[in-house]
């Protein structure tokens, strides 16, 4: 059975709400649009509007009060449009939400997802295409998941809401009509993946791919042509950029003695910064050759579709360095 | 041979801390014919728009501005190009409005080189600093401390200008508003903020969004008009008004009361928080465009086949632009790599894996 | 041997967009009694602070409430512990009128695992979240669409019951109010927006920082009161009103005239900005706890004496708590690791130089 | 001579205000109360409330109007009172001002320089203690600095000023008072530091220890303390995190094989991150050892004493992987 990202996502927003009558959702056309991404279709009129709540366009006031109902003991999934605008409430996913358990020491505690998607979509400039996993992700107090499948998408989700710490979910739009076959597994209401835990989309012996969101896909293209050179890529779908799985990419780059990573964001301090740096630290020996970085140009996106072509990581970038 | 007319506004201003302006407004045949070319030549163009982001030609979100033409027409017909505008992404009529070309637009939303942005901004960032423009911003409500900062650089500079900062009934919501206009008023800076309300943002009506919908009554202590937005004589008679207000006695707030006929972007059909009813009601008893006509007719200062003559020049002229603008190329590779800074200290700058484009910044 | 007693507030309240409640209000000799127990011991307690920031016992930023009393006390004689309260980081008498101990702050002051934070939050993030304390925030206006949300859940739960949210005149142009109170307004929330207006952000008159100082007619639509913030008697009629209010209609603000007898935080002098004079002349018109010692007097209910020993025995008790606090360890290093999360899915913690510390958070 | 870092910073923007009638200096408490941390004394009396101004604490308001004011040709100024308070207005520094000359193709241009304290200070809890140096970093558009020294402070912060782009300027609350020798020519108004060039504070041989800010003061003890040991250290102030200076960086790296990285803020995607990537992507074959990277602790900065002081590198975690 093949289900689309959007639907993974649907489904279980729609689960969990059954499940637990203090998640409530909340965030701009959630309700009566159906979302803008249609993400939330279907919820408003089987939940209502007490627990499917459209907010105006004012994303540090709704995202506060978000959080003031976590604090309280809901458990509130707040939609950004995209990720984009979390900036004009980024205070509050910080200072509000990230470190309100550390300085009360335990006593409130934030269970609040903030999801939504993130990054480079197509066509829509400069303002519009952020990728914010490297930042959220430095935040102590946070946990910051990004899905590439279907199943990632459910699973992780479900895992987000169902967390006593605030997620920051990192969705991406192009993903959302992409169709992935699932399992029945995946597609039990209990279904939830571990947070923390990267998945290995395809095991190899000759090199390490990392990437999360659209680039596993353009990883596991990547692989194949490899493979098709006679070399045998691992492609690691990180799902959980904090915690990172340390772990796995460390014993997977043990194995194979190189490593790239992927992603769309900016090279500076981005994810594949930290990556190399963990492998540095942890399996310096190991490494047989410089870490391959693979990242979206340091340049704002240009709306040109020529440049926007060049200003993100597209399967060909993926094996330059073997050419 | 322009001749004086002195018309009378169809519906009365509403105020606010301020006594309103006369109704009468005095214009000019000339004028009113002007109003009607630039006003049919921007509703020919965001059709066009609509048409070439079908066709795929225009990428990503592009917002249209049918229907609220004679905010952008009649707006410039009270200020000069020393005064400042800036808005948010439904950007297309003010840039036209500033004295922006059609090439240079449809250039711009398909990518071209030749664009106003060089390409590099697409349907949301469109300026022209030359003529006062700065742009084109796609995030909500930010525009509008810009907008602020514009007017305090005029003050700051003693230049006798203003700033005008266009926005939604959406975006009247946002908290930067609030903060903005609060500096404003206790710098006295010549900041007009205009809430054109065209009573959605996104799939949202204004009631579901906004306790209060007088746009033009927010931050109670500053002055404010609300004014008929479909009106081009009404929206000029009440910027004439509002420089001369923000001049002398600081921020000024305008409520354009208008109507955007399509979607909010491409992706909305615009039909379904609203009814087809409602779309049309609008269409047939407020269209900007019709009721200059009907003015130039009721004056004699057109005959229907002038102005159908026109609207079929202005279609020439539009298609005409867009064939130029597809001949256009796409810019330079190496564009990637410009105006990141205007000093780039020579650091390299790299692509996707550091190896296929690298550049030392100029 | 309580007895009842209708006193009369000495100021009328202003109000906006509601009748304003009788400024008869209704208490006990006992209730007198308690504010003026309570007060003095807020008092002495922020005197004790100051001492020991001067001592170099408490670190960092340190905000005193002195002056302020009344407002703490009269909004908890209004209300219950099911009641929420959030406020930013002039916490201190926030958390002991919420039944906090002088013991648990002193550590927290003083970096104690003892402290109402374990020593982790410090001087501003105070909570108490049994007694229905949300804190303690340090980002100035952050706490009002927090409170909000407090409010939003409290509905949700269907809890008959509100949240304040105290903020200050300086935060009361952040943006984030509006954009808090019109989503409250909209929701019909039970959010008390209550504004201690001392006159002074840091170092800024209100005069300096808003074009308007109405505080309580803030976002116009919402109903609103000014109340003396001196008298902890108005302040309790009035919370009294607003948690009614707020529970059928919706937020309501109130504006709590009141004064800070220190500066700012301890590195202010509070003087540079402001005349002695100023500070002295608020001291002996309407100190709040000078006003309801003669109350009692003038009632009958306690002798000058009597109120002496009172203030002996708040010193006594005070000197205790700081005594035991400053035998109270500091918090294990294993500390510094803990409530990072609540579940932290075993992942690794590292110290400065990855070595040095190394846990499994829990 | 010796002045310290306040008189540094006041005095750069003393000169640049009189050499430029567009320069102008935004944020709270900066004029009549002389600046929080008293970093703008003086300059109200002399430059009037034209262009010293006091704003309600209102950051994305003030700020916003600070860089429209720059779309217009001044030169703007903004302190924030800590960059905590920037986070109420970052969509403006990412949004509003890095992005906008690129996506104007050149038109819309934004000199305005952004500073205050950064980062850690003493005894101020989670919520004022975070360090923004690897977000702003990663953002192009944008330049980042972080001074160490009075020299860095006056001739970095003549070049922000005068730079024609959006710079991020990030100051040390606890290095304000203190003092640093400074030649004539650093006193000169004419003098200036080039962005983009990091500074080796002290030669060495053995290893290479980079540092920002107050770090810089720890690492130069530091390699005192090695000194006697018989380790030569070369100290690196990076002066710019954005452009980052990876020659300089590089040839150090190649010159002694081995690199500590030392920085007050969350490790992951941070400063030492980058560094350590851009040494494995461009002198990998050069490296000795895994590269050491020195950070603030993994959690939300801890109000009480002992717990603060775990919680951001000292001298001694510089000298741990000597032990
Ligand atoms: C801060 C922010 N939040 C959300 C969006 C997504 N968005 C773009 S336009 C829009 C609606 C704005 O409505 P309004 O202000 O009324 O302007 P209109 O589109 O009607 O001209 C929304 C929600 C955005 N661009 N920025
Ligand atoms: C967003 C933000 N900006 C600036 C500060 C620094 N700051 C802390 S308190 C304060 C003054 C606040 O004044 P007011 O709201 O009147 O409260 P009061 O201190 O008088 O109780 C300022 C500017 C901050 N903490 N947060
Ligand atoms: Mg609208
Ligand atoms: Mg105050």
């Amino acid at each position: 059975k093949e289900i689309n990202v959007r639907e993974a996502l649907n489904s279980a927003l729609d689960e969990e709400m059954s499940a637990d009558p203090k998640v409530f959702l909340m965030g701009e056309e959630v309700g009566e649009y159906q979302g803008a991404y249609k993400i939330s279709k279907g919820l408003l009129e089987k939940y209502g509007p007490e627990r499917v709540l459209d907010t105006p366009i004012t994303e540090a006031g709704f995202t506060g009060i978000g959080v003031g109902a976590a604090y309280y003991g809901l458990k509130p999934i707040v939609e950004f449009m995209t990720f984009n605008f979390s900036m004009q409430a980024i205070d509050h996913i910080i200072n509000s939400a990230a470190k309100s358990n550390y300085m009360s020491a335990g006593q409130i505690s934030v269970p609040i997802v903030f999801r939504g998607p993130n990054g480079a979509a197509a066509g829509v400039g400069a303002q519009h295409s952020h990728c914010y996993a490297a930042w959220y992700a430095s935040c102590p107090g946070l946990k910051v998941l990004s899905p590439y499948s279907s199943e990632d998408a459910r699973g992780l989700l479900k895992a987000a809401i169902r967390d006593p710490d605030p997620v920051v979910f990192l969705e991406n739009e192009l993903l959302y009509g992409e169709s992935f076959p699932v399992s029945d597994e995946v597609l039990d209401s209990s279904f939830c993946i571990p947070i923390g835990k990267a998945k290995i989309e395809r095991e190899g012996k000759d090199v390490t791919i990392t990437a999360f969101s659209k680039m596993v896909g353009y990883a596991l293209k990547a692989a194949e042509t490899l493979e098709k050179e006679g070399i045998s890529a691992e492609v690691i779908n990180l799902r959980s950029i904090r915690p990172l799985d340390r772990a796995t990419i460390n014993s997977s780059v043990r194995k194979t003695g190189r490593l790239v990573t992927v992603e769309e964001g900016f090279p500076q301090h981005g994810v594949g910064a930290e990556i190399c740096t963990s492998v540095v630290e942890d399996s310096f020996g190991y490494l047989d050759a410089p870490v391959e970085r693979i990242t979206g140009a340091d340049v704002p996106m240009p709306y040109a579709a020529n440049l926007e072509r060049m200003a993100v990581p597209q399967v060909n970038s993926l094996l330059f360095f073997y050419c | 041979d322009s001749k004086p007319l002195t018309i009378e506004t169809s519906m009365p201003y509403g105020s606010h801390n301020c006594e309103a302006p006369s109704r009468s407004v005095e214009t000019t045949s000339e004028e009113l014919f002007s109003f009607f070319q630039d006003m049919a030549k921007m509703r020919r163009m965001e059709i066009a728009a609509d048409s070439l982001y079908k066709a795929k030609l225009i990428r990503g979100f592009c917002h249209l501005y049918d229907g609220q033409e004679a905010v952008a027409v009649g707006m410039e017909a009270a200020i000069t190009k020393k005064d400042s505008i800036i808005t948010a992404y439904r950007d297309h009529c003010t840039f036209i409005g500033r004295g922006g070309s059609l090439f240079e637009l449809f250039s711009e939303l398909m990518g071209r080189h030749t664009g106003c942005s060089k390409g590099k901004g697409g349907s949301m960032h469109f300026y022209r600093k030359e003529a006062g423009f700065y742009g084109g911003h796609g995030i909500v409500g930010a525009q509008i401390p810009l907008g602020c900062g514009l007017a305090f650089a005029q003050k700051y500079s003693k230049d006798e200008n203003v700033a005008f900062t266009l926005y939604g009934d959406g975006a009247a919501n946002q908290g930067q508003l609030f903060e903005a206009l609060n500096i404003a008023a206790l710098w006295d800076l010549p900041a007009i903020l205009v809430c054109e309300n065209n009573h959605y943002g996104m799939g949202t009506a204004e009631w579901r969004s906004a306790k209060s919908h007088s746009y033009y009554k927010r931050g109670d202590y500053a002055p404010g008009l609300k004014v008929d937005g479909m009106d081009a004589l009404a929206v000029k008679q009440a910027c004439k008004f509002a420089k001369e207000h923000a001049l002398k006695n600081g921020p000024i707030i305008l409520e354009m009361d208008t109507y955007r006929y399509h979607g909010h972007s491409m992706s909305d059909p615009g039909s379904t928080y609203r009814t087809r009813d409602e779309i049309s009601g609008v269409r047939q008893e407020r269209d900007p465009v019709e009721r200059i006509r009907k003015l130039l007719l009721a004056h004699d200062i057109a005959t229907e086949k002038e102005l159908k003559d026109i609207e079929k020049e202005v279609r020439k002229e539009v298609d005409q632009a867009i064939a130029q603008a597809k001949e256009s190329p796409m810019p330079e590779p190496s564009e990637l790599f410009t105006n990141v800074y205007v000093k780039g200290l020579g650091t390299e700058a790299f692509g996707a894996d550091r190896k296929e484009v690298r550049v030392k910044l100029p």
